[in-house]
């Protein structure tokens, strides 16, 4: 197959299909006619994240508008092992699907295969794992960059004459991780006030942060502010374990961190809550759809921060106060009409259990 | 004749001096050590809270260790560890969902469903007689594969209870924590099982030599059984404590323990191939690790320095103490 | 020393372990063309001698000369160089590879750097073949054999080696007469070829039929070097244990006739063909033996009786009551009390590294514990007691078992089993390297267990224990019981034809070899 | 017994892995929607043979009665290092080659030294040393990158004639080269021999350090090919404590699955090829029935457990309860 014809744009529907920058491509697919059989090749699947993401997608993938559009939705999680995955969206290039959507456990590795795909005529679109390095898929994902720029500048705003900080980092030798921590470096740099960095390995796990942070308050603390990549309810339980005093946070968006920051926020725990929440599957299916009903879509799509500030942190809206500490609140992306609240289709699968 | 009556001598003395070996005394000096350098970078890992709090996060591992320890001493090991944590970690926290009852047995709900587990790798090893390497680690990925439904399909309540907090954060001795009490108690019933009971001696029995002991007329299926059933509720137990801690279960946060658990317990002196090992070894290990991982966490150094010094420090301290005999 | 210049020698050589002292300034002569026997009781230190001699075991002090000069072994391939070969007490089999495997494994024939199985085969079944033993399959596992053919294939690894010095340590314990004539019959003409062989073995029917020289050690000492023939049998055994000594068995009791029912007995006992329809009984006090050609399946019908065979038909009865018994558990509990005392104390006998006191006390757990809490000042009463008893030349309950010397980790099984008491009990050829005078012990104090109740099953590769300790003896035959021998129709020439399954008469032990 | 009786009790293990392959196997293909084309066999092959390398590299090892928890980490140190040395022209690619492999045997000798000199037992070396090479390979990549040359890389992952799977031939070339001289080698033996009985085979003079150095070191090789393969496979590097740790725990089941015994001194490279390849073959069933995405692990931990159990039935033919103890 010859691939997308470069075009320019806007895109079909502008409001949900932001280009990434200026310079993005727009492409426009040859159009196939519906239904279609749309693959998802998830990774890892045994986290909160990834189980809501695929209860998103197959939610998503429920609605009437959209079901009506597939033939079939298929879901594969291959695990951490990468060439597992790229055999898994090999197979489903071989076995006739018409778009794949992928959560790149290594983006370098599915370059190969997304040749094969452009060739064999199969639309690829990538989510939160993406593929920056290539033009022949669709990228779909939050700024990471933009996050630690949007946490460090939080506390910077927050200690007007810089301070002592505690980073805790996620998965060393990730590409998300370190994407992020070179956004927080960055922005302390430019601040030009002056900032001393603890960091800390909290691999996005609650537990582990919740660990390495106390050590850190024993052995380094007090801090001034702090910054979490991820498992940010166990740093703050840390902090509370340990009577530290509360101070300014850059976190993402679990439930159980934005409890806290409602809870707390009184006694100084300013929270900006911001993350990649898991319904971006739900926007990556939807512009595998719009390409291949032969629509004008960019190369690169770049979704809204899903962001809460101290002090609009409501109930029921922005965080759930008698639900689970561990999934994502974040969760809409009304510019694309998506609206699946994580307690939605929590409590949907309860139902249908 | 003269050389036995001296062993008869020897024998006066009380059991428990006899059986400290060398790795023991070294593997404690070891952690001196550790704690010495620490204190060089900063006076903090000197304090007694630090020590206190890492006595607490070690004594999760600890309980772990325990039972890894008792498989390791069939000359069996138990991969299933890391789902098992948080299985009974899950398991305890998804009970509150079922009433003021189940909430108050939220603790050994959990500890059972690690049984249960460990039941399977039982019988797989004793009874089909599957090497424990390869059958721990399908049932871990079974127990895996039954939290990511259950997670998904249900939604769970994951809050630890007060009793769960309580027992892993709470202090019932002033400035002692809880945890740091309920590893001593699990410690000492370990002690006393393997040091006075048929039990133990069994288990080292088999760990050396399963045909011998079944030909002494020991049921050696069942004892292997036990022993993994109770290093199912074990690992189990750390993961209640450790959902205690953190206040809330969550996936994969057993992941963590599995390899620190076998270095821990090897570390100790405690042979791989089963047969020959004193808890008290385990304990110094779990201090050890516990120790070596928060310093390397706190220094200031990337990700990969802190690997490499790990690596070097268990082989450093192993090759001081942990070698076998030139020729057996 | 008669004539021929030494071969090899050996000088002050001393060895310590711990507190044991293995060898203590030991001397020993080695003449080409000379089968050279090495007598003493348990723990004397032949083993360890050998072993300096092997390189396995480096000597305190000491030296070594061959043929002239000085030699030092860094370990057992550099004694293999200089053409020592040795077959070890504690057997150096690799029970994963093939018994062709094992046999070249010293050096085996290669083809552009890859070993050439072919070659390999044809030298294993040439070797075989003069260690007597063409019906073991080279292609076989050695862990697949049992005892007595594993040492015939370590034999048969040993000739492999041609070497100049061959050393036997106890390398027939487990053979019976006619695989030994076999044995022997190689060793000899070995000698005729001028090959220096050291002989170690607690048979003194086998060293006085085959040796030229003798040399007593007595606690890793020398003390007497002597021709052949040249002392009777009593001196020499005073000479080992270095006391007042008369080779007497114990008196057998007239056969009583009690109406009771018999303590064990079977009826037409099958097991996958290899027991076939056997029917027996043991009456409580009596010594029943079992005779027979090595691997007849007398080994099976212990482990069928000790509830380890399944899929057994016929029955067991116990006290005339059928029992089924499905795991040594079973059968060693209270109501039926059987003991056995199996084939290899290495691996089915003894945990090897645990403590002598671990090893004694492992299959009473039950008696010395209340709610499997275990007494431990019973436990070192009870132990004590045990060590007295076979004297058991240990330096103290703690120390590993392996460290004993194999006669004495032989003392401990036994005694393990004593511990409950038994009132059934099955040896499995009890007395494989203990020394003579043990064995005496061993025989009186079977007596005396029969005379206090015991019903005794007892399996014996040396015919002269068989005649000299049973009241009976079932000699079995491919899986049967061929013969049954009662009192003074026990003899050598009995059991032989009828091991033999030749029911004529006149056969001596040579021909019967042959036949 | 006849011969070929023996042999076949020899080869046993291997067998049920064949058997265990090609029934998974079958039942994937005849479910798939595109039946056994090239390219489905291409990637079955592809991803079955990066497992098999790791898991070669781990019976290697396991035969001394070892084990090499440090396995993984070589493939991620060695397919860091060839993201970025195997690149430019033919000379630079070979010797990029070289190297990788050459850094992949020092690993492998590493281990073979500290276990046998530093007599220490393999199972905590290996983690000592799997935190170190991992930890090199951090410093290396700290993100993800590099490249390969995507001839050779397309070259080695591709189809020679369009038919077969280039994997396929390299693997057969591996086992060709390596592991038959290896095994009938008078040092393999050794090899074999102290993982049967260290004791009896050092009565028997045998060269057991050399036989263990040689497997580790190998090992260590055969581990580094892989990840040259990984390389191949994803033109990358990447430093992920993940892929490390699930493919040395892969390759355990793999080989446990190639009836290669934990215990040391019983089975062959060869079962634990079909042993991954089985072990592959489990995990693309879920492609072809149709699941729920999240009961796809519960499913494949079922199989694996079902899978591992096979080795139980024979104990139904099992006598002797003694033969319980091998
Ligand atoms: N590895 C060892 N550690 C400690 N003591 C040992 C060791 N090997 C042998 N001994 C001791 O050295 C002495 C001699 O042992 P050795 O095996 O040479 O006796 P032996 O003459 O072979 O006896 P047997 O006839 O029973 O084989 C014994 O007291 C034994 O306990
Ligand atoms: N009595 C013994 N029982 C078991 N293992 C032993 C014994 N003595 C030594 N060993 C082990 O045997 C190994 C040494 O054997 P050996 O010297 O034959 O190896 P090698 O390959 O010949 O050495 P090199 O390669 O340097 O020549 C070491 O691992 C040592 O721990
Ligand atoms: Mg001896
Ligand atoms: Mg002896």
């Amino acid at each position: 197959a010859e691939g997308p014809e470069v075009v320019a744009g806007p895109a079909s529907d502008p409001n949900c299909f932001v280009p990434w920058a200026d310079q993005t491509k727009f492409y426009k697919y040859p159009k196939k006619d519906g239904p279609y059989r749309i693959a998802l090749a998830n990774g890892y699947i045994a986290n909160t994240w990834r189980i809501q993401m695929i209860q998103s997608a197959k939610a998503y993938a429920a609605q009437p508008e959209v079901a009506a559009k597939l033939k079939e939705f298929k879901v594969v999680s291959t695990g951490e092992d990468v060439p597992a995955q790229v055999s898994a969206v090999d197979n489903f290039i071989d076995s006739g699907y018409d778009a794949i959507v992928v959560n790149a456990q290594n983006a370098a590795a599915l370059i190969p295969a997304l040749k094969r795909a452009k060739a064999a005529g199969v639309i690829v679109v990538a989510f939160d794992g993406t593929v920056d390095d290539s033009e022949d898929l669709i990228n779909v994902n939050v700024d990471q960059k933009g996050l630690g720029i949007l946490w460090a500048n939080w506390l910077i705003n927050h200690l007007p004459n810089g301070g002592k900080i505690l980073e805790v980092r996620g998965v060393a030798g990730h590409p998300v991780d370190g994407i992020r921590h070179e956004g927080i470096q960055e922005t302390f740099a430019a601040s030009g006030k002056k900032w001393d960095i603890v960091e800390v390995v909290g691999k996005w796990d609650d537990g582990v942060a919740q660990k390495v942070t106390a050590d850190a308050i024993a052995t380094s603390g007090p801090f001034d502010g702090i910054t979490g990549q991820g498992g940010d309810t166990g740093i703050v339980q840390a902090m509370i374990d340990a009577k530290h005093p509360f101070v300014p946070f850059g976190g993402e968006t679990e439930n159980g961190f934005r409890k806290f920051c409602a809870a707390h926020a009184g006694d100084g725990l300013k929270c900006s809550s911001a993350g990649s929440g898991p319904a971006q599957v739900a926007v990556a299916i939807k512009t595998a759809i719009a390409a291949l009903e032969g629509n004008v879509v960019p190369q690169a799509v770049k979704l809204p921060l899903a962001i809460v500030e101290d002090p609009n942190f409501k109930d029921g809206t922005d965080y759930y106060k008698d639900q689970s500490d561990n999934f994502f609140v974040g969760n809409s992306f009304p510019t694309c009409g998506i609206d699946i609240s994580a307690i939605e289709i929590l409590n949907q699968s309860k139902d249908n259990q | 004749m003269s050389d036995t009556t001296m062993g008869r001598i020897s024998e006066r003395m009380p059991r428990f001096i006899r059986r400290i070996e060398p790795p023991v005394a070294i593997s404690f000096a070891c952690i001196i050590l550790l704690l010495l350098f620490g204190g060089l970078y900063s006076s903090a890992f000197l304090s007694a809270d630090y020590l206190l709090q890492q006595l607490k996060v070690a004594s999760f591992l600890g309980v772990i260790a325990t039972g890894m320890m008792l498989v390791i001493l069939l000359g069996q090991i138990d991969l299933s560890v890391p789902w098992v944590v948080a299985a009974g970690a899950m398991m305890a926290c998804a009970a509150t969902a079922y009433g003021p009852a189940a909430t108050l047995a939220a603790v050994p709900i959990g500890i059972l469903c690690g049984m249960l587990i460990g039941l399977v790798n039982g019988i797989g090893v004793a009874y089909l007689r599957i090497p424990s390497m390869i059958v721990t680690l399908a049932t871990n990925a079974v127990a895996q594969g039954l939290m990511v439904v259950y997670t998904g399909g249900f939604s769970p309540r994951d809050f630890a209870t007060e009793e769960m907090r309580y027992l892993a954060t709470g202090s019932l001795i002033p400035g002692v924590p809880n945890a740091l009490i309920i590893w001593a108690i699990v410690g000492a019933g370990m002690v006393f099982v393997l040091t006075r009971t048929t039990f133990g001696r069994a288990v080292y029995g088999i760990g050396n030599r399963e045909r011998a002991a079944y030909l002494s007329g020991v049921n050696t299926r069942r004892v292997v059984m036990i022993a993994f059933i109770a290093a199912g509720g074990l690992s189990a137990f750390g993961g209640v404590l450790l959902a205690g801690y953190a206040s809330k279960a969550a996936q994969g946060m057993g992941d963590a323990y599995l390899l620190p658990a076998i270095a821990a317990v090897v570390l100790g002196g405690t042979s791989i191939l089963g047969g020959r090992g004193s808890y008290l070894g385990t304990v110094a290990g779990v201090i050890l690790i516990t120790l070596l991982l928060s310093i390397l966490s706190v220094l200031q150094m990337p990700e990969a320095g802190r690997q490499i010094i790990y690596g070097v420090v268990i082989i450093a301290m192993l090759l001081l103490y942990g070698r076998s005999p030139a020729n057996q | 020393m008669i004539g021929a210049e030494a071969l090899f020698r050996m000088e002050g050589i001393s060895k310590r372990y711990g507190g044991v002292r293995a060898l203590e300034k030991a001397e020993l002569v080695v003449e080409p063309g000379r089968i050279h026997a090495i007598l003493g009781e348990n723990g004397a230190g032949k083993s360890t001698l050998i072993k300096v001699m092997a390189g396995v075991v480096t000597p305190d002090e000491g030296r070594m000369v061959l043929k002239g000069d000085d030699v030092v072994f860094a370990g057992p391939a550099a004694a293999q160089k200089s053409g020592i070969a040795c077959i070890f007490q504690e057997l150096s089999l690799i029970p994963d590879l093939s018994v062709a495997d094992n046999i070249v494994i010293a050096d085996p024939p290669q083809r552009f750097g890859m070993i050439d199985r072919k070659a390999q085969r044809r030298l294993a079944e040439a070797a075989l073949d003069r260690a007597g033993a063409a019906d073991i399959h080279p292609a076989a596992l050695v862990k697949d054999l049992p005892l007595s053919r594993r040492q015939v294939v370590e034999i048969a690894k040993a000739l492999a080696r041609q070497p100049q010095i061959l050393i036997l340590d106890e390398a027939t314990s487990a053979l019976t007469a006619a695989d030994v004539a076999k044995v022997f019959q190689v060793l000899k003409r070995l000698r005729q070829d001028g090959m220096a062989l050291l002989y170690i073995s607690h048979r003194m029917n086998e060293i006085a039929e085959l040796a030229d020289t003798c040399t007593v050690f007595r606690n890793g000492r020398n003390v007497a070097t002597y021709a052949n023939g040249s002392k009777s049998n009593d001196e020499v055994v005073e000479m080992m244990i270095g006391r007042e000594y008369h080779n007497v068995f114990p008196p057998k009791p007239p056969a009583a006739v009690s109406d009771r029912a018999p303590a064990l007995a079977c009826r037409d006992l099958s097991w996958a063909g290899r027991l076939k329809d056997i029917s027996l009984s043991v009456a409580a006090g009596e010594v029943v033996g079992l005779g027979g050609l090595d691997g007849q399946g007398q080994r099976e019908l212990l482990l069928a009786f000790f509830g380890v065979l399944s899929g057994l038909s016929g029955e067991i009865l116990i006290d005339g009551k059928p029992v089924t018994l499905n795991s040594p558990a079973a059968a060693k509990r209270g109501e039926i009390g059987m003991a056995l005392i199996p084939e290899d104390r290495k691996t089915e006998g003894l945990m090897l590294p645990m403590s002598v006191r671990d090893n004694l006390s492992f299959a009473s757990l039950d008696l010395l514990s209340k709610a499997s809490v275990i007494d431990s000042a019973a436990e070192q009463r009870r132990n004590e007691d045990m060590l007295d008893l076979l004297a058991i030349k240990t330096a103290g309950l703690d120390i590993p078992v392996g460290a004993l010397s194999g006669g004495n980790q032989q003392k401990v099984v036994i005694a393990k089993w004593l511990m409950r008491r038994p009132r059934i009990i099955l040896l499995n050829d009890p007395t494989r390297g203990i020394d003579v005078g043990t064995k005496q012990e061993i025989y009186a104090l079977l007596r005396r267990l029969a005379a206090d109740g015991a019903a005794i099953l007892f399996y014996s590769t040396d015919y002269d224990e068989l005649i000299g300790c049973c009241d009976r003896v079932l000699v079995l035959y491919d899986g049967a019981v061929k013969r049954e021998l009662k009192g003074d129709e026990i003899s050598e020439h009995a059991l032989i034809s009828s091991a033999l399954n030749i029911t004529g008469n006149g056969h001596s032990l040579r021909e019967g070899a042959e036949a | 017994m006849k011969d070929w009786r023996y042999w076949l009790a020899e080869q046993r293990g291997t067998l049920v892995a064949l058997a265990i392959f090609a029934l998974m196997f079958t039942i994937y293909i005849s479910n798939h929607p595109a039946g056994l084309t090239t390219n489905v066999a291409q990637t079955a092959a592809n991803k079955g043979t990066l497992l098999a390398l790791v898991a070669m590299a781990q019976t290697l090892v396991v035969i001394t009665a070892g084990i090499d928890l440090s396995v993984g980490a070589i493939l991620v140190l060695t397919n860091c290092i060839a993201s970025m040395v195997v690149t430019g022209n033919a000379f630079e690619t070979t010797l990029g080659v070289v190297f990788v492999l050459f850094v992949g045997a020092l690993c492998g000798a590493l281990n073979g030294l500290i276990v046998i000199y530093g007599r220490l037992q393999p199972i905590v070396a290996t983690i000592g040393t799997g935190a170190i090479f991992f930890g090199i390979a951090l410093i290396l990549r700290p993100l993800p990158g590099g490249t390969v040359n995507e001839t050779l890389a397309d070259a080695m992952t591709g189809k020679v004639f369009g038919i077969v799977p280039a994997s396929l031939l390299m693997l057969l070339a591996i086992v060709l080269v390596v592991w038959l001289p290896f095994c009938s080698s008078v040092i393999g033996r050794a090899a074999y021999a102290a993982g049967s009985s260290e004791t009896a085979a050092y009565m028997s003079g045998m060269p057991i350090r050399r036989g263990k150095f040689a497997a580790y070191t190998l090992g260590g090789l055969l581990a580094s090919i892989g990840g040259l393969f990984l390389t191949f496979f994803t033109y990358s590097g990447q430093a992920s404590s993940a892929t490390a740790s699930t493919y040395t725990l892969l390759s355990i089941a793999a080989v446990v699955l190639g009836g290669v015994s934990l215990f040391g001194g019983r089975g062959s490279a060869i079962g634990a090829i079909f042993g991954a390849f089985a072990f592959r073959a489990i995990g693309d069933l879920m492609f072809v029935f149709d699941f729920d995405a999240l009961w796809q692990p519960l499913f494949q931990g079922v199989i694996l457990l079902l899978a591992v159990s096979i080795g139980a039935l024979g104990l139904w033919r099992v006598r002797n309860r003694l033969e319980w103890f091998g």
